[in-house]
């Protein structure tokens, strides 16, 4: 075994950083480090400047404009993103939609749509879950009744994340009743301007908007929007699940967290210390940077052996586990840093142009919010108690 | 030994929980802490009306209790409606001010009580983090006259106060127990600034800043720590208690929503798994009962013994606060994300609670320290 | 409420310590603050001084030798007795057996069985679990088949906790294969003499001999051996679950344990301090301490409550899985405490007599095998997993 | 990077795994641990002729391997099979003497590799709890020699040793890193004496009185620590793969009896609430796993890469150890608590291995010290 990167990968590395560092702009690497709320521009330029690199959408065939990155490379793209505050790209359209088209979509599909993600043309967001179907996403209802040409699309999709930016939908839908229900459901993208789609903003409990519900009364969706067969919706989405694995187990994001964690440790006062030489402090950020290094190499470990061939397996539920757990730990050690200026929350500080004097150190103010906001982590793209489920089966044969 | 809560406690538990269900809702919640105000001075006054200003102080402050038995009933019941008018300033600063001076106090006491005055201890401090000796606002005496410059952070209820109570120092090191003393602050005095906001759980606050601001002595000179940190004292067991409330409801929506969302075909309550870890937040929730127990018994006790109780009570609000929290929102799933569903503020609530007047790690040294 | 004492229960509480001061024997203290292993005889010496006092089953009846001692007294008696090292009474035929036989057995029972085990005639043993029937006992298969006026039993018992010491066993038995499982089990007492009754020694992973499986072949019991009805023995035994409950949370037990190893951590050295100054083991020691401290409370209300005519109720689920899980932790920081002194073990060393200088501190050895036998607490008598179902169906209606 | 075993190291795990499968069952392994020496000549000779210990060294010291990789996988298959013969002590002596000597050492190694001597490392006093600077076992120099006064505790493998590696002080305080040597004695020296014993969980150790016993210096006089850290840091690696070993054996047996133990007239692993323990342990498992590959991959690295990745390492062994042995305990209920069941005695190791080389919370504070 090796640790060591090779000259290859350290070379790589050093163009991620020198890129980052002179094509990131300032005032988005600002907003990003300081926990403020990115517009729907910002994302816009920055995944503008990574697609003029041709790093938008690395993992990508390269036909369609990937990078051929190994797992090793994406990992540390990753990594050192986050470490120098880049907004992370928008997954929807790029990681979740893509690779489905790319396997399962038609020629004209692939043509249509791929260079549309990747210019920015179209934002796309996800309609998967509903109301009664979360955990349980096979019971989903909303229904695409064949009429001609098109579908009539009927139903109610939740939680869906930026759909108030995006231009168009991916959603399962319901096409048949008939059998087990994840054998009646189907893949099919919808216009979000197509009459009848309504986005009602959801407010989170830290009191943002970013999710969504979204509302189908008879939407005509012309039968060319359908990916690969009708009833086959189920079968793609869960390729998806075992396709893109470099973010889910958050290293790159926690590393980058850790550091800036450890940087407030050293800032702040206990008892005429640094807080970071308080001894249950240190321990608490001890036992959670342990964790980190451990969970690094188990992340690697998964990914190169996903990357030599090996069957994708259920591993990433152990990362989904492991790392928002250590994720939502540095966000606790966080609010606990900053001891009695967790407490004052200024919403128009995280705008962008607010120029009043922070309540506190600059670096407070979005730190509870966002904590409670990153309690979703635990909850979206399959609970943690999905996860272990999915172990259960999987790993441990019960 | 004796476990249950005498008649006028009852009497008193029993009016504020009607009250609070009738007038209370969550969505009234909202409503008041997203006034300008960000509470209600309607339900202020209704409180007072009520006793309920007045059952945190003892009959020789002008109110009609005061022991830890009335501020546990209060306070838990304030903690089940998420209560936001300013309870927690009004008991700090008034146990404060109730033994820093005898009779000026007694004045000004009795119009807190009615509900006509608002009262606030600016103590805590930037560079404080969470102890309570460190004071760097220093007040020189000038001709009789005391005149304050410092930084006050964080102050509950800073921003609405009629009457400021003021700890500065007029003598020792920044961090030294001895040479604290309190002033009478007038809110409206030149050199008094604020900067006013809310907590990011729906409090409201503000940072005070003084220069060269006249204070009037009150209690002892150089002698006020002692006051303070019993003030604190009760403080502490106040907000420990709103926690117990807090958890009580964050639990019992849990549960109730285990019962009512189906996924897989059945109930959410039907998987074991999540019944086991509820059972365990049920446990946690008795034993932080036990702990709230423990510190308001103790409340009249040694200072050592009373320290000792409060820190081990506000360690475990911290910790089983957390873990309620955590679950309550973990097992609601993504509605429990949600503004409009009321889990998630109890859960905001409860994580904040841990800092408020010393956090889980700070009350397990001092414990430690105490327990030496 | 107060937590204060009242003078009459000072007075007790003196009462009490002078008791313990004078006649507890000190051979058996020592060993028994040592962790060494008492012997039938020490126990039923003990048990011989108790009863003298009339303090050996206080909570029976005043008519069958009980004492009439309130919650806080039994609580009070508890916690001294611990403290100052005396052995734990013999539950078996005390705190189980007795108040089955005082509520559902027959006057000739009672005036029989019940002053034999207050003067030490018979040492009464369990004899409920079964190879297949451990957390789901109601599935209990050891069988009574009435031919006459005898049963004949067949079967297996295990865990027969110290019956290798035991005079009689008091058996669950299946008298009827009719209705839910439940409903065809008796309640019968054995005489350990009677041929075909063979204990076979469980060996613990600690190495000791303290448990056993007790073996019926063909054994014949008279008719009157059968304790209330025929098939009622599920309700009888159930009803000792909620009948007996100063013990369960264990509060005397780990009060006293605790205070043993503070002394310990003030006599360890770490790094030049004493280890009760490490802030770790401090901060260990102290959460179990608030734990306990708590518990205590948490012990109180509950055992007050139900001596004040409250129903009983499940609340002593929570005492015993919280109960267990800071018994254990005492331990787990005992272990801890004596650092590489913990590895050797001279099982000699329990043995009275045994006259050597012991390996590392006097009080080391016993630590580590006592942790591992105590494992026992959260499995037996309801494992924390069958006290969380109870939870969850009484406390949580789920 | 490469998380992949070479040939020749899959080569040496086949080996040794099925050597293990067929000749060290758990009977085996009691029937060794309670013989009088508490393990076997036979085995031993065994694994010395299949190469194991070998697989410790370098070449350069005579074996063939020693790194990282090396140790990883033999130890890994000892702690599945709960292997009670003298690896660790091995391991840590021979470290220390291939480093402390030129070549006395290799003549020695030889012939503990070859399997006709055992080595021990009496370096831990009763002072010491987990620090590797504090010796307060005197060595002074007379006409050349030395000699030897004080009180090793707890010396793995110390009671059957043909040569003792004795560490003792030349100069400084009883705390210091400096002032530290290395000396051979020979085990029937006169004043030496020994307590051997067995440890709760069955391997063979002792104390060690010395009064003033014959040594010949090895390595540079004052200097030792150095060695002794790195011999440590060796065997930390070792005891970590040993537990990581143990960690999967308790769970693959906690998994079986899962699927053949029936309650309530199901298999106990339809129970949601054990599943999901038990996924938690896996995922554990897996980090430990990586930690382990981290302290591996760290070994030949700067000083504090190397110990601050064996401290993590460590720790985590403690911690999940704990959980492990818990766990495997609990859901086996009764059974878990035999002798004759296999899964406690892993348990037991599991625990027991938090006392070598430094508990949980020794290389909590050390990593937090090593980060600085």
């Amino acid at each position: 075994m090796n640790l060591e990167l090779s000259e290859e990968d350290k070379a790589f590395q050093s163009e991620v950083k020198e890129f980052l560092e002179t094509k990131l702009p300032g005032r988005i690497r600002d907003k990003v480090l300081l926990g403020k709320n990115l517009t729907r521009e910002d994302i816009v330029e920055w995944q503008g400047i990574l697609n003029k690199k041709g790093w938008l959408a690395p993992n990508w065939p390269e036909k369609y404009g990937g990078a051929k990155w190994t797992a090793v490379q994406n990992h540390l793209f990753d990594e050192a993103s986050w470490q120098a505050g880049a907004p992370r790209t928008i997954p929807f359209g790029l990681n979740m939609l893509a690779p489905v088209l790319i396997k399962f979509g038609s020629e004209d599909q692939k043509q249509h749509y791929l260079p549309r993600i990747l210019d920015g043309t179209d934002w796309w967001c996800q309609g998967y879950s509903e109301p009664g179907a979360g955990s349980d996403l096979a019971s989903l209802k909303t229904s695409a009744v064949r009429d001609g040409d098109h579908y009539v699309v009927n139903g109610q999709k939740t939680w869906t994340t930026l759909g108030h930016y995006a231009d168009w939908i991916f959603c399962l839908v319901r096409t048949s009743s008939e059998g087990k229900p994840q054998e009646g459901i189907s893949f099919l993208l919808i216009d979000m301007k197509t009459p009848g789609v309504t986005v009602r903003p959801i407010i989170l409990l830290d009191g943002c908007h970013e999710v969504n519900e979204v509302f189908f009364d008879n939407v005509k969706v012309p039968v060319a929007n359908l990916v690969g067969e009708e009833n086959m919706g189920w079968t793609y989405a869960k390729y998806l699940l075992t396709h893109e694995r470099t973010g889910t187990a958050n290293v790159g994001n926690s590393t980058a967290a850790l550091a800036r964690l450890k940087a407030i440790a050293r800032q702040q006062m206990s008892k005429g210390k640094p807080l970071s030489r308080d001894p249950y402090f240190a321990a608490r950020l001890a036992k959670v940077e342990m964790e980190l290094e451990a969970l690094k190499t188990t992340n690697l470990r998964i990914l190169v052996e996903a990357d030599s061939g090996a069957a994708a397996g259920p591993e990433s539920s152990m990362l989904k586990v492991k790392g928002t757990i250590v994720r939502l730990e540095i966000n606790d050690l966080a609010r606990r840093a900053i001891g009695t200026y967790a407490l004052p929350f200024v919403s128009e500080a995280l705008e962008e142009g607010y120029n009043e004097q922070p309540i506190g150190p600059v670096y407070a103010n979005a730190i509870a919010s966002e904590h409670f906001n990153h309690r979703k982590m635990a909850i979206y793209a399959g609970s943690n108690e999905i996860q272990r489920g999915i172990l259960t089966k999987t790993k441990l044969g019960l | 030994m004796d476990f249950k809560l005498n008649d006028d406690r009852r009497m008193l538990s029993e009016t504020l929980d009607r009250f609070l269900r009738d007038n209370y809702t969550i969505d009234k919640r909202h409503e008041f802490a997203a006034s300008p105000e960000g509470w209600s001075r309607k339900m202020w006054q209704d409180f007072a009306d009520l006793g309920i200003i007045g059952a945190l102080f003892s009959e020789e402050q002008g109110g009609f209790g005061g022991d830890g038995d009335d501020i546990m009933v209060v306070f838990e019941a304030l903690g089940r409606a998420l209560v936001v008018e300013p309870f927690l300033p009004t008991l700090l600063a008034g146990s404060v001010l109730a033994e820093a001076t005898g009779e000026a106090a007694a004045l000004h006491l009795e119009d807190v009580i009615s509900g006509s005055k608002l009262l606030a201890l600016a103590h805590g401090e930037p560079g404080a983090r969470y102890t309570l000796e460190h004071v760097e606002t220093k007040a020189s005496e000038d001709g009789g006259t005391y005149r304050l410059t410092g930084y006050k952070s964080v102050v509950l209820g800073g921003g609405d106060a009629n009457i400021l109570v003021v700890s500065a120092r007029t003598s020792g090191a920044m961090d030294e127990e001895n040479g604290i003393s309190l002033f009478l602050v007038d809110p409206k005095a030149a050199g008094l600034s604020f900067r006013p906001f809310g907590t990011v759980d729906g409090y409201a606050a503000a940072e005070i800043i003084l220069d060269n601001v006249e204070g009037e002595l009150i209690g002892k000179k150089d002698a006020a720590y002692p006051l303070v940190e019993a003030a604190y004292a009760r403080a502490i067991l106040a907000v420990c208690c709103e926690a117990l409330g807090a958890m009580e409801v964050a639990k019992d929506l849990t549960v109730e929503y285990m019962k009512t969302r189906k996924q897989f075909g059945v109930i959410i309550g039907k998987f074991q798994a999540l019944q086991h870890r509820m059972a365990d937040v049920l446990i946690e929730i008795e034993q932080m009962r036990s702990a709230v127990i423990n510190a308001s018994g103790n409340l009249n006790s040694t200072r050592k013994k009373r320290e000792w109780y409060a820190s081990a009570a506000k360690h475990m609000a911290g910790t089983i606060g957390r873990q309620v929290a955590e679950e309550a929102i973990q097992i609601h799933g993504g509605m429990g994300m949600t503004w409009e569903y009321p889990v998630g503020h109890f859960s905001k609530r409860l994580v904040m609670v841990d800092h408020l007047f010393g956090d889980t790690d700070h009350h397990l040294a001092r414990f430690i320290e105490l327990g030496e």
